[in-house]
C-alpha cells in the first residue's frame, strides 16, 4: 500500500482558553493530493495547519512525515517540508526588501549563500517577479505581495505547500495567477492543502475535500460525495456549487443523460452538452 | 506630515498598479513630484527611486558621514558652502531627484533653525550693549555683526551637515544603511530590531491610514476635542493591533525554520574604484581648503 | 481565564509602554530635534557617552527578555515601530502648525525607562534617515533628552503619583506632560552649552533657548498629556487581554 | 426628471507620484439604486469612495449631494449622509468597546446623548448584536467584527451606503448574514453601492454595475449589460457569471427558449426550467 507522506493520528489542541480548537484529528495525506480544507471561520482549519508545519504542537496525538514520527528533535523537518502561504501576506512579509524576503527560508535552513541566492532567483522566476528583487514589500500590490508569499515557500522546496485562504480579496486577474501557480505545482507532483470558502473553487479545483467542523474533521472524500451530502453540507454552512447545481438540474430535467460526467465549469458543460445533449423531447 | 509616509506608499502602489498590467517599470517612479505632499515622509520613497541606488551602499554611507563630520570638525564656512553644492549635485544632478523635492526635505529642519539661530544670535543685558539694540522694558535684547556673521556661518554649517546626511538618506534604503552598520559589527541584536523595525514601521502606516480613514469618514475630526478623542482612540486600536500583528509574524517566521537567528540575504554591490577616488579627493580638497582659508565659523 | 487575561493584561501594558517609550523619544520631532550640525564635534561625543551606560543598560535587559522569552523580538519590534509611527503623526492643535507627540510619557508609563532608550535610539535614527529630524551627529544629545530623560522624569513621576494617591489618570497626565516639559528643558540645556550668551554664559543662554521654544513647546506637552490620557483610557478597557502580550516586555524592564 | 442624490462631476484626483487615481469621473447616482462597482485592485474604486464621502479632496471637478454643491464648508454633509463600510474590519474599529465604536458616528454629530444611545441600541438590534455591546470589538470573531462595521454606518442613518469588497474573507454563514442584512437595507431604499472581485455576485444581486479601469469609469449598465460585452471584461480582466454562460449555453443548444429571463442564482433557473423547458427535440 501507499504510504502517506502526511499521516496525523488524533491529534488534539486547545488554545488557553480551554475550547478545543482541534478535537480528535486523523488523517492521512498522499504525496500530489490536492487538498481543499473547507469550514467556518473558527472550525480548525488554521489550527490543524500549523501543527501540520510543526509551529504549534498538539497536546496529544502525533504526526508521522513520510513514515517519521515527528518529536521535538526532528520538527525541522516538518518546517522544512510542509510549507504555508499566509491569509494576509503583510503578516507574514517580514524582510525589508522582496529578496531577503524569499531568502529568509532558504537562510533559515543553514544553505550555503550561492544556494540561497540561487533558489531566490529560481523562485522569483517561477513567480514572474524577477524585477521586483531590489524592492521593499511595502511598494508592492496586494497581488505583488501575494506572489512574493507564494515565492517564499517555492524558495524553501517544500514537498506539501499549504495556501490559508489564498483567494480572499484578490483581484481577478490575481486570482487567474494564483489558479495557473496552482496549476503549476500540481504538475510538478507538490501536495496542496487549500482552505477555503469558495465552494466553486473548491469543486473546480480538488480531488479530495475535507470538512472541518468545531475542530473535527466531519467529511473526507472527493468534492463530488461531499457536496452531495446535504447533511454536511447543513452541518457546515456549506452551499452547493452552481455547477453542481445546474448539472443535477438539467438531469432531473432530463436535459442531459446522466453520464455521472459532473463537469465543474461552464466550459466543460459546453463540451457536454456539444456531445452528449439529448435530442429526445420530453411531454 | 504624519499621512504623507503612508499616503507615498499608496502612491508608489497605485503607481504599480498600472505598471503590473504593463509591465514597464521603473520609469513611471520618476515623475515629477508634485509639491502637494512632498514632506520628508517621502525620503524612504526617493532613496528608491534613486538613480544613485545602485551604488555601493557602503561607500556611499562613508563618504556621507566624512563629509558631515567634516563640516562640523573643519566648522569653515567655505567648506560648508562647497559641500552644500557638492551634494545637491549628487542627489539632484546624478540621483535625479526633482529640485523641488530636494529643497523640501532640506526645509523640514527650517522651524529648528530659525529659532535655534536666533537664539544664539541675540543675547540679553540690563545695559545698552552690542552693535544693534533694543529695550524691551526690563532690559536689553542685543546683537552685534560678529554676532550676525556667526548666525549666518552656522546656517551654512548646518545646512551643509543636513545635506551631507540627506544626499545618503535620499540615495540609500534604510534596508542597505542597516546592512552597513551591520558589517560596522553593531550588536546583532540591534540590527534585528532596525529591520524588523522598518518593516513593521510601513505596516503601522498602512494601519493608521485607515483606521485615520475609518474615522474622517465618520466624522471624527470634525473638532479640537473630537480630534484629540479621536486620536487617542486610534493610537491605542493601533497598539492592539500592533501586537496581534507581532504574534502573527512570530508564527509565520517560525513557519519558515526562525529559530532565533534573524539573518537576511543582502546582495552585494560593486565599489566602484571611480567612486572610491573621487571621494578620496573631494575629502582631501575640503581639509586643503579649510587650510587655505583662515575663517572660523 | 482571568488569570491568564491579567498576565496578557500584563504584558500588553508593558508592550505598549515599551512602545509609548520608543515613541515618547521621538516626538518631540519636528520642533525639538537638534539639528545636524548644531552641535560642535566635542558636544556630540560628550552626549554620546554620557548615554552609554544607559545604553548598556537597556541593551542587557532587552537580551535579558528575549533569552526568555524569544518570541517578545517581534513586540518589541513592533513597540518600536509603534513609537514611530504614533511620533510622526501630526497630533491635532488648535493653532493648525504641525506638532508631534513625544510619546516619551506612555511609554516610560507602560514600560518603564531602561529598555525604552534601545529603543528610542532606533527610532531617532529612523527619524533621521526617514524623516530628516534630528541627525546622525547630534543622535547622542537627543538620545539623552528624548530617550532618556524624559522617559525617566515621566516614569518617576507616574510613580510618584501613584504612591502619594494622585487620581490616577490625573497621575498620567502630570507624568506625561512634565516628561515632555523636561525634555524640551534638557534640550535647551544642551543647545546653551554649545552657545553660552556673551554677557551671562549658559545661565542667560538657557533663557533664551527655554523663550524661544516655549510657544511650541508649552501647549505641545499640555497636548501630550491629554493625549497619553486618552490613550491610557483606551488601552485600560483593552487590557483585559490583548495587553497581556506585553507581559514579556515588561519581564525585562522590571 | 428625477435628480440624482449624488453627482459626481469630471472628478480628478492624484497622489503624489504623479499617477492619476482618478481620471475624470462623472457619474449620477439615483436614490435606491443598487450598484456593483467593479474593477481590479488599483483602478480607483477606493479613491472614488473616499472622495464620495468627502475624506479626500479631489483635484478637480465637484461633486452633488441631492442637488447641493459640495465645498469645504458642507463637506459634513457627505460625512453625514454618506456611509462608509471598510474592507478590512480590524483597521476600521477604532472605539474600545462596541458601543463606544457604533456611537463615534452620531457622537460626532453632535447628537443629544439620549438619541445616540438609542441609534446604538437600534443599530446592534438590527444587526443581531445586541450582546455584544460591552465587549471589546478586538475579542470578536471576523464574522461579528463586519457586523460591527456595518452597524456604524446604520447607527449613522446614512442615505447612501458603501462596501468596500464586504465580501473578501466571509465565511459561507457570515456571507449569508451578509446578503440579508443588503436585502434589509435595500427594501428599505437604501442607496449602496459595493465594491466586489464577486462577479457572480454582483450578477445576482446589483441593477446596476460600473466598471473602473485605470482611474476611468469605462462601462455603467446593467449587469447583463456589462457582463455581455466581451470587450469590457477583457479590458477590465473579468470573468463571466457563471449563470449567465450557463444560460447563454442553454440558449445556444435551444433547451431553453430564449426569453431574455436571465436567471441569476440556481433556484431561477429552476424555476424557469420548470416553466418554460422546451419539449421540442432537435436534429
Amino acid at each position: 500500500m501507499r504510504e502517506p507522506i502526511l499521516k496525523f493520528s488524533n491529534l488534539y489542541y486547545r488554545y488557553g482558553n480551554g475550547n478545543p480548537a482541534l478535537d480528535g484529528i486523523s488523517v492521512d495525506i498522499y504525496q500530489g493530493e490536492k487538498i481543499a480544507v473547507i469550514g467556518s471561520n473558527g472550525s480548525g482549519k488554521s489550527t490543524f495547519f500549523l501543527n501540520a508545519n510543526g509551529v504549534l504542537k498538539a497536546d496529544h496525538g502525533e504526526i508521522s512525515y513520510q513514515g517519521t514520527i515527528i518529536n521535538k528533535k526532528n520538527v525541522r523537518e516538518l518546517r522544512k517540508n510542509i510549507g504555508i502561504v499566509f491569509q494576509d501576506a503583510d503578516n507574514q512579509i517580514i524582510a525589508s526588501t522582496v529578496m531577503a524576503e524569499v531568502g529568509f527560508g532558504p537562510m533559515n535552513l543553514k544553505l550555503p549563500k550561492a544556494e540561497v541566492i540561487q533558489r531566490v532567483d529560481e523562485a522569483l522566476t517561477y513567480m514572474n517577479i524577477l524585477d521586483f528583487k531590489d524592492r521593499p514589500p511595502h511598494y508592492l500590490s496586494g497581488g505583488e505581495k501575494k506572489r512574493v508569499t507564494i515565492a517564499d515557500v517555492i524558495a524553501m522546496k517544500s514537498e506539501v505547500i499549504i495556501f490559508d485562504e489564498p483567494t480572499a480579496a484578490l483581484d481577478p486577474l490575481n486570482a487567474q495567477m494564483l489558479e495557473e501557480v496552482l496549476g503549476k505545482l500540481g504538475a510538478e507532483g507538490k501536495t496542496m492543502l487549500i482552505s477555503t470558502h469558495d465552494v466553486d473553487f473548491a469543486y473546480r479545483w480538488a480531488e479530495r475535500a475535507m470538512v472541518f467542523n468545531q475542530g473535527k474533521i466531519i467529511a473526507d472524500g472527493t468534492p463530488l460525495e461531499i457536496f452531495q451530502n446535504r447533511e454536511i453540507l447543513e452541518q457546515a454552512n456549506l452551499k452547493r456549487p452552481v455547477m453542481l447545481d445546474v448539472y443535477e438540474m438539467l438531469i432531473e430535467k432530463e436535459m442531459v443523460e446522466n453520464t455521472n460526467a459532473y463537469p465543474t465549469t461552464p466550459q466543460a458543460l459546453r463540451d457536454l452538452l456539444v456531445n452528449t445533449a439529448l435530442s429526445a423531447g420530453k411531454a | 506630515m504624519e499621512n504623507s509616509l503612508a499616503k507615498w506608499i499608496s502612491f508608489f502602489r497605485a503607481g504599480n498598479k498600472g505598471e503590473d498590467q504593463k509591465t514597464h517599470r521603473q520609469e513611471k517612479h520618476h515623475h515629477r513630484i508634485g509639491h502637494k505632499h512632498g514632506e520628508g515622509s517621502a525620503i524612504d520613497f526617493y532613496a528608491y527611486a534613486s538613480k544613485i541606488r545602485h551604488w555601493n551602499p557602503t561607500f556611499k554611507v562613508i563618504f556621507s558621514l566624512i563629509t558631515l563630520l567634516l563640516v562640523i570638525l573643519l566648522n569653515n564656512p567655505l567648506v560648508s558652502l562647497v559641500v552644500i553644492i557638492s551634494m545637491a549635485y549628487l542627489t539632484v544632478i546624478k540621483g535625479g531627484l526633482p529640485l523641488g523635492a530636494y529643497i523640501s526635505v532640506l526645509m523640514i529642519p527650517i522651524t529648528f533653525i530659525i529659532l535655534g539661530t536666533i537664539a544664539i544670535g541675540i543675547d540679553f543685558s540690563s545695559l545698552p550693549m552690542g552693535q544693534f539694540n533694543l529695550f524691551i522694558g526690563f532690559g536689553y535684547v542685543f546683537t552685534s555683526a560678529d554676532k550676525l556673521q556667526e548666525m549666518a556661518f552656522l546656517m551654512l554649517k548646518v545646512f551643509g551637515a543636513i545635506s551631507a546626511m540627506i544626499m545618503m538618506t535620499l540615495s540609500t534604503p534604510s534596508s542597505e544603511i542597516i546592512g552597513v552598520l551591520r558589517k560596522a559589527h553593531v550588536p546583532k541584536l540591534i540590527i534585528e530590531l532596525m529591520n524588523l523595525i522598518y518593516r513593521y514601521i510601513f505596516i503601522l502606516l498602512d494601519v493608521f491610514n485607515n483606521m485615520r480613514n475609518s474615522a474622517d469618514s465618520r466624522q471624527g475630526y470634525g473638532d479640537f476635542k473630537t480630534s484629540c478623542y479621536t486620536f487617542g482612540s486610534v493610537a491605542s486600536n493601533m497598539l492592539v493591533v500592533s501586537l496581534k500583528k507581532a504574534n502573527a509574524y512570530y508564527t509565520a517566521m517560525e513557519a519558515r525554520g526562525y529559530e532565533g537567528d534573524l539573518i537576511f540575504l543582502e546582495e552585494e554591490k560593486k565599489m566602484a574604484v571611480s567612486h572610491l577616488i573621487i571621494g578620496a579627493a573631494f575629502i582631501i580638497f575640503l581639509i586643503l581648503l579649510r587650510i587655505m582659508t583662515p575663517w572660523e565659523g | 481565564m482571568n488569570k491568564s487575561m491579567n498576565i496578557r493584561e500584563k504584558r500588553f501594558v508593558a508592550i505598549a509602554a515599551a512602545i509609548a517609550l520608543v515613541f515618547g523619544l521621538t516626538p518631540v520631532a519636528n520642533a525639538m530635534h537638534i539639528m545636524e550640525g548644531y552641535l560642535p564635534a566635542g558636544f556630540c561625543i560628550a552626549w554620546g557617552a554620557i548615554c552609554i551606560p544607559f545604553l548598556i543598560a537597556g541593551y542587557m535587559s532587552i537580551r535579558k527578555t528575549l533569552k526568555e522569552n524569544p518570541k517578545t523580538i517581534t513586540l518589541l519590534a513592533m513597540a518600536g515601530a509603534y513609537v514611530f509611527v504614533l511620533s510622526s503623526l501630526k497630533i491635532p492643535s488648535v493653532t493648525g502648525s504641525c506638532s508631534h507627540m513625544t510619546g516619551t510619557g506612555l511609554g516610560a508609563i507602560l514600560f518603564g525607562p531602561t529598555a525604552v532608550s534601545i529603543l528610542g535610539i532606533i527610532v531617532l535614527i529612523f527619524q533621521a534617515i526617514l524623516l530628516a529630524h534630528g541627525g546622525l551627529t547630534t543622535l547622542g544629545a537627543n538620545t539623552f533628552s528624548m530617550a532618556i530623560a524624559g522617559p525617566f522624569v515621566t516614569y518617576g513621576i507616574f510613580v510618584l503619583c501613584k504612591k502619594i494617591k494622585v487620581n490616577k489618570h490625573l497621575g498620567v497626565f502630570l507624568a506625561a506632560a512634565i516628561g515632555d516639559l523636561f525634555t524640551y528643558c534638557v534640550t535647551a540645556f544642551q543647545l546653551a552649552m554649545a552657545y553660552p550668551s556673551e554677557s551671562g554664559g549658559v545661565g542667560v543662554s538657557v533663557v533664551k533657548f527655554l523663550l524661544v521654544f516655549a510657544p511650541t513647546q508649552l501647549p505641545l506637552a499640555i497636548i501630550e498629556g491629554i493625549l497619553t490620557v486618552v490613550i491610557i483610557i483606551g488601552l485600560e478597557t483593552y487590557a483585559s487581554s490583548e495587553l497581556a502580550e506585553l507581559g514579556y516586555l515588561a519581564g525585562g524592564v522590571k
